[in-house]
Formats: structure tokens, sequence, C-alpha cells
């Protein structure tokens, strides 16, 4: 197992949110796929941490459980707000969510 | 390239694909939730044994739910005739193999000091703790604040017009 | 003083108390083990229909097949035929009676309109058959129990019958014996004026 | 006594002589997982006999008692009932969902009996993290029950589903917080170091057992983790998201035949799994309550497996006593009764920590005097409060429109 290997891993990881936000319709996959951004970069804060120079510091493992916890407050108030946007305009798909102050 | 890694990273992949482009969204919630696992299990492998398990207490137990509430009270209807994806979703796909192809370019060209690595070092649940009180105490009282100020926000976000509708029925 | 939790305690204890006295006392037990124990029948119970016979299980039954329980029955359920003699004049007599029992609903409505107390409710319950469609169906030799039966199941009631049973023979009787006194009357009176007759011929003749 | 209660140990270590190397590990992976996978469901059978007697004796019954002696076969005639009934899947249903569903409950079920440490030296895993990992596989519980009631295509089902995730996340936090407090009493998240912090007794002659259950905070921390419990594992009285006569058994109303067989074991495997982490964390994990010596006769693990079956009967008891609750008070009871208290309680631990080193003379009684005190007044507060608060008025109903 190398370095290598393991961040193209994370990057595939990382462009399939990336696709996944840019062509989806319906604003909870969009989310989804964020979120799926969010967890191939926690991987690369992990696999640095182990590949690094300084395991002993722990600083990469500790960046990954904050970033876990926002990841987590990220999807409340994203799913809060697709909820909010749902009451509004009667619909998810974020085509047809374009005008302000509906 | 060991066994555990290529299943669990197939895996992870297949299924975050599978998230992205299947129709039923509630199927894609489920297909994210098998990506989360085996996000958890990769980082067994690479020695995080807390944060693989926090990754399914928290990703697993709470977003992947939420997700999935969220899909119910929005009752996505989509109509079948539509299309799933955008206007510009093949522009959006050219986009997103480019970047990939940058990056592996990059990853693969960049001077790496250490390429294989070395022993795990053990990271006891202790070793986190003391840390987390530690030197990272202040993130830990920020992240709680921001915990505590996104439970509050998420439910007047979603509160807000339902009470509206109640009193004006 | 009210304590919050004090009211799941004391139902804990109370079922507690029925476990222990379920292996203590008997009286405690609500179901009884069926097949070896049965609970008597109540007196007022009624499952379905059953044929009244005074001595003899085939001539002595009550029907007389008058078929108006079979009109009134409402899923109808009550099948008969008249017996006839050898030359097909009708007797009081039923020569089918069946009742498919997997039909019948237990209205007890062909007691009501039967007016010869021919036909009552059983208490029996146990019906279970393996073929479900002749097995249920039941004729005139299963449906015959005997007044003595009936007396056993429902004592007040099969009382009030006989009473109503014996007044109806007992007036019957009367108005028979009337009947005959008074044919006997006029036969004599006849005989009488017969004689009369006669004796008055007989005069003439001489 | 040594052999009686290392049994096992000793077996596992005999047959692993007899393979050959390169096999060794998957064997004993094997051996480590077949006596679990064997003994937790035939827990489980006799289980379902015992919990039908005991409800029959206190509703003044007999309960089952044709099958086998003393009805105690019962549990084989339902089996085969089960097996050979029809697997009737709905025409709308999600069919691959359908099928997963049962199964991941079932597996995550299964999972968590790995960090349990069942007698000396008897566990499957011994990882770092082991109460996690214990709520992490829990985790999978709340994704199955919604996938079994997402993918039935049934309102009922949905509706029950729906009632379930609801109610399993209200009371996960409780459970948690029930558990934190032994995690920052012993200071490990390690299963085996909280039985060995249980070792030993106090007072005269070590007459007392030092298992948790026997201070403030580990009394109230075993009952609020016993609720939890109860709610997680959809026992009554918090059975609603199963309530028969509401929601006809919602989430499994669809469901038949083995997989329905699967989702009844998978949820006594989980009812199980948690009295025995209840086990670890309160009671003393397989340590004997006496230091008298014929408590050393009897081995680690029939200790744990006896004050496991006194857990599993105290629910059977809860069952046939408390009524089911309403989903109102269901939540009320979660988040204005047992969050605060189990709060609370993680204050006294710390209090009853801090004031260890203290040594003069009564220290130990003031020590207790004022745990107890933190814990009973709050409890006070929070039960008058939530018993007051019941807003009864006149039924009203909505009408769907």
């Amino acid at each position: 197992m190398t370095l290598e290997t393991w961040l193209v891993f994370s990057a595939a990881l990382f462009c399939v949110g990336l696709c996944g936000a840019l062509i989806r319709r319906n604003a909870i996959i969009v989310l989804l796929s964020i979120e799926l951004m969010l967890n191939a970069a926690n991987l690369n804060f992990i696999i640095f941490w182990r590949y690094g120079v300084n395991a002993d510091a722990a600083s990469g493992v500790m960046m990954v459980i904050f970033s876990i916890g926002i990841a987590a407050a990220e999807a409340a108030v994203g799913l809060a707000l697709v909820i909010a946007v749902y009451r509004h305009f009667k619909t998810v798909n974020l085509d047809r969510i374009d005008s302000m102050k509906g | 390239m060991d066994a555990p890694f290529l299943i669990a990273a197939v895996l992870t992949l297949l299924s975050a694909i599978a998230a992205i482009s299947l129709r039923n969204v509630v199927h894609c919630a489920l297909c994210l939730t098998l990506t989360f696992l085996g996000l958890a299990t990769l980082y067994l492998q690479l020695g995080a044994q807390f944060v693989g398990l926090t990754q399914i207490v928290v990703n697993v137990g709470a977003v992947a739910i939420v997700i999935v509430f969220a899909i119910l009270l929005t009752r996505s209807s989509d109509n079948p005739g539509e299309s799933r994806f955008n206007k510009g979703a093949i522009w959006a796909g050219l986009i997103c193999a480019a970047v990939f192809a940058t990056l592996v370019v990059a990853i693969n060209t960049s001077y790496v000091s250490m390429k294989s690595g070395a022993p795990a070092p053990p990271l006891t649940v202790e070793k986190i703790g003391h840390e987390l009180m530690g030197r990272y105490v202040l993130p830990l009282e920020a992240i709680a604040l921001l915990l505590t100020a996104a439970l509050i926000g998420a439910v007047i976000i979603a509160m807000k017009e339902s009470n509206e509708k109640g009193g004006g029925q | 003083m009210n304590v919050p939790g004090k009211g799941i305690l004391t139902g804990m204890a109370q079922t507690a108390k029925n476990f222990v006295g379920s292996y203590v006392s008997k009286e405690r037990m609500t179901t009884v083990q069926y097949p070896e124990e049965r609970e008597p029948a109540h007196e007022a119970a009624r499952n379905f229909p059953f044929l009244v016979f005074d001595k003899d299980p085939e001539a002595g039954l009550r029907c007389v097949a008058c078929k108006i329980c079979e009109k009134e029955c409402p899923p109808q359920c009550i099948y008969i035929v008249m017996k006839r003699d050898e030359n097909g004049k009708p007797t009081k007599q039923p020569e089918t009676f069946d009742i498919d029992v997997s039909v019948c609903m237990s209205c007890q409505i062909c007691v009501e309109v039967c007016p010869f107390e021919a036909i009552k409710m059983d208490t029996d319950y146990e019906y279970g058959e393996f073929d479900r469609f002749g097995g249920l169906l039941l004729g005139k030799d299963r449906l015959a129990k005997s007044n003595q039966y009936y007396h056993k199941i429902h004592p007040t009631e099969a009382a009030e019958v006989d009473a109503r049973l014996d007044k109806e023979r007992k007036t019957k009787e009367v108005a028979d014996k009337a009947k005959a006194a008074k044919l006997a009357a006029l036969a004599k009176k006849a005989q009488n004026a017969e004689k009369i007759a006669g004796d008055a011929k007989g005069e003439k003749k001489q | 006594m040594q052999q009686l209660d290392q049994i096992f140990v000793t077996l596992k270590a005999w047959a692993l002589g007899h393979v050959p190397e390169p096999l060794q590990v998957p064997a004993s992976i094997v051996m480590s997982i077949a006596p679990i996978m064997l003994v937790f469901p035939g827990i489980f059978a006799l289980t379902t006999v015992a919990e039908r007697k005991l409800l029959g004796r206190i509703q003044n019954r007999l309960g089952p008692n044709r099958v086998g002696p003393f009805g105690f076969l019962q549990w084989a005639a339902d089996g085969l009932k089960t097996i050979t009934k029809e697997d009737v899947v709905p025409r709308n249903a999600d069919k691959v969902v359908h099928f997963l569903a049962p199964v991941v409950l079932l597996v995550s079920a299964l999972l968590a009996y790995s960090v349990i440490p069942f007698g000396r030296n008897m566990y499957a895993i011994d990882i770092d993290a082991g109460i996690l990992f214990f709520f992490a596989v829990g985790a999978g519980t709340e994704l199955a029950v919604f996938m079994a009631g997402w993918s039935s295509r049934n309102k009922y089902a949905l509706l029950g589903a729906m009632r379930a995730i609801a109610q399993m996340i209200s009371y996960e936090l409780p459970l948690l917080l029930a558990a934190l407090a032994v995690v920052m009493a012993t200071g490990s998240l390690n299963p085996n170091d909280m039985v060995a912090a249980q070792e030993g007794g106090r007072g005269w002659g070590a007459i007392v057992p030092n298992w948790f259950v026997f201070t403030p905070w580990g009394f109230v921390g075993c009952i609020l983790f016993l609720i939890a419990a109860a709610a997680e594992s959809n026992r009554s009285p918090f059975d609603l998201p199963e309530a028969e006569s509401e929601i006809i058994a919602g989430y499994f109303v669809e469901y038949s035949g083995m997989k329905f067989a699967t989702f009844f074991l998978a949820e006594y495997l989980g009812l199980f799994v948690i009295s025995s982490m209840c086990v670890v964390l309160f009671l003393g994990g397989w340590h004997a309550p006496f230091p008298f010596f014929w408590c050393d006769w009897i081995p680690s693990w029939a200790w744990f497996l006896s004050k496991l079956a006194c857990i599993v009967l105290l629910y059977i008891w809860m069952r046939g006593t408390l009524p089911r609750l309403r989903i109102d008070q269901l939540m009320n009871f979660a988040w204005k009764f047992m969050l605060p208290m189990a709060l609370i309680n993680l204050v006294v631990v710390a209090v009853w920590k801090y004031t260890r080193p203290w040594d003069y003379f009564g220290a130990e009684l003031v020590r207790w005097l004022l745990c107890v005190g933190l814990l009973a007044l709050p409890y006070l507060l929070l039960g008058r409060n939530l018993l007051s608060n019941r807003k009864w008025g006149p039924r009203t109903y909505r009408y769907a429109s």
C-alpha cells in the first residue's frame, strides 16, 4: 500500500462527490454529495497522519474528529434549510428554485 | 495492494457512484450509508480506530437517518418523465473528470517524503482524550458551541413556517 | 407524599403477587385446561339448534315438518322434506331434516317461530370435523335429542315448555272429552230418535 | 474450580492446537463466533417460552404447557411453523431493501456481542474502544428499521418505522450518557477494564460487591440504562413502534415466515446484548457477588448468564405490568426526564471521583449523602414536573384533510 494509491482513491471519491453536486437536480442529493466530498477530505487527513513524519502528534485524527462534528452540524442545518425551502416552493428541484423572495 | 483495501475501496467507490446516480432518492441515501461504512473500514485499516467507530456512530447513526427523514418530509416527487440530471450534466461530468485527472497527475508527480507506511503508531483512546482535553480543548469547546447553535438553528429554520401555518389555520 | 415512580413499583408488586399467587391458589386461575377439564355451560348458553323427541328418536320427534323454520331461517341453513306414506299421503313427520351448522348463525329464530316446541338451542360446541362440508351438515339422526337432555341443559326453560305442553294436552283432552261426549250425546239422541221412530212404527204396525 | 471456569478457553486452545498452522487464524475466528451464534439464539428460544409462561402467570393463566414437558418445547413448534409459512412480499415493495432489512438488523445485533466479556478471558475481540464499537453497530438497528418500514410500501409500516427511529434516537442519548458515567469512573472505553474495575468488595468482610450499581451514580445510571435499553429494543412499555393494537405491528407488518422470525430473533438478540452491556457496565460483569468460597465454585460465565437472566426476567416482568406509553409521553419522558437526569448523573460521577481522596472521619458518609442528595433532589423535581405537566383535556381528533 503506497501513499499514492490512497491519495488516488480519495481523489476519486472527492470527484464522485463533486460530480454529484454538479449534475443532480435534487437538493438533498446535492447535500449528500457535499457530504461525500467532506468524507474524502477526512480520509486525506487520516492518510497524511498515517504516512506523515510525525504520527505521534495525532493532529490528523483530531482534525477528522472535529471535521466529523462539523459535518454533522452541516448536515442538520442543510437539511433543515432544504425542508424550509420545500415548504416554500413545494419542490426540492434546484432548477425550479429560481426566484428570490418567492 | 492488499485484499481488504481493494474490497473496501471498490465497495466505497461503487456505492458512492450509486449514491449520486440512482433515481430513487431513498436508495441514494442507503448507498451513501454503505459509502460511510466502507470509509469507516478504511479508517480502521489505516489504524484510526476511534475515528472509524465515530464515523459509524455519527454518519450512519445520525447523518444518514437525518437525510432519510428529510427525504420523507420533502416527498421529492420527481415526475418520471423529467431527467434527474441537470441540463449541463455532460459539462459537469467533464469538469469532474478533468479535476480527477489533474489530481492524479499532481499526486504522481509530487515529491513525497515517505512512500510506504511505517508501522501504525499506537493511538489509544486515552491519548485522544488527553489531547482533546489538553491541546485541543479550545476547538472542542468551539465545536460544542457550534453543535448547540446548529441544533437550535436547525429547529428554528425547520419550524418557522409551520408555526405561521399553524397560526393561520 | 407523591413520589414519582411510586405507581410503577405498586404495579410491579401487584403483578408479582399475581405471579406467586398463581402457584399457590387454584381459585385465582381464570382459565381451565380445556380438553381435560371443562367449565359447565351456562343455562342460557346457546350454540346450534337441535330437535326434541319425547320417547322414540324417530317417531317421537315433535317436529311435524311444517317448514316454518325453514322459511324463517335468515341464512337458510335448514332443509326439510316431509315424509309420505306408501300412498303418497303426507304424514306429520319429517323425512329429512338437515341443518348446515357451518352456515347457522345461532340466531334462535327457528326456536321462536316453532309452534310445536320441536326445535331448541343446544349448548354443545364441539363440532370439530375433518370434513368441513359433509361433516358440518347435521342430519335428523344427529339433531334428534331427547327431552331429558333438554331438561338437563336448560332446566328452567324445559320445565316451562313441558308445563305449556301439558296444559295444551289437557285442554285438548278436555276438548276431546267434550267433543266425544257431545258426539256420544248426539249418537244417543239419534239412537233414541230411531228408537222412538221405531216404536212409533211398531205402534203404527200394531 | 479453575478448570471449570476456563473450560471453554481451554477447549478452544486445545482445538486450535489440532488445526494446521495457516488455518489457525480463521479457525480461531470461527471458534469465537460460533458459540455466540449458537448460545444466544438458544437462549432466545427458551426466553420466548419463559416470557409467555411468566406473562401467563402474571395474568393468572398457565401459559403454554402442551408441547414437551411443561411446554418448554414450544419454541420448536413455533420455529417449525415460521419456517414452513409462506414468505409473502407485497407486490409494490422494494424487493431488495425488503429482503436486506432483517439481515441488517440481525447482523448489527450479532456484531454487538463481539465486545462483551462473557466470563474470565472469554471475549471475541478485545478492542480499545469497545463501548464505542458497541454503540456504533447499534446504529445499524435504526437503519434496518427504516429500511423495513420504507420498503414495505405500507403506511402503517412507515408510521411504525418513523416512530421507532424517533424513539431510538431520543433514547440513545440517555443510554450513551448513562454508559458515559461508567466510562468517566473507570477512565476506559474497554469493557474488560470496566469489569476489572468492579472486582472485590467493600464493607465488613467485603460483603458489598464493588459493582457500580452499589454507588449512588451507578444505581441511577443503571436504572436510566435499563429504561433506555427497553426503549432501544422496543420492549414494552416503550413498544409503540410495533404496537399491535394501533399500527398492527409497525414496521414488520409486511413481513411473514422466516423473515418475520428473523426480525423477532434480532429483536431479542438486541435485548440480550444490551442487557449484557448493562451487566458489564453496572452489575460487575462476570464477577461473583460475594467473596464466599462457594461463589468461586460457580464459573464466571455462569454468573454472567445468571445476571443476564435476571435482567431479562425484569424486562418480562415490566412487560407484564406497565401499559404502553403515548408518543408525547414517551418524548416528554426522554427529553424532560431521562436526559437531564443522565446529565446530572455525570456531574455526580465527577463529584464522586473528586471526593475519593477524602479520608477524614465520616468522609464516606458525607460523600454518600452529598451524591444521593445531588441525585434525589433533581429526581423529585423532574418527576413532579413530569407528572404535573399533563395537559389532559377532551380528546381532539384531526382527520386527514
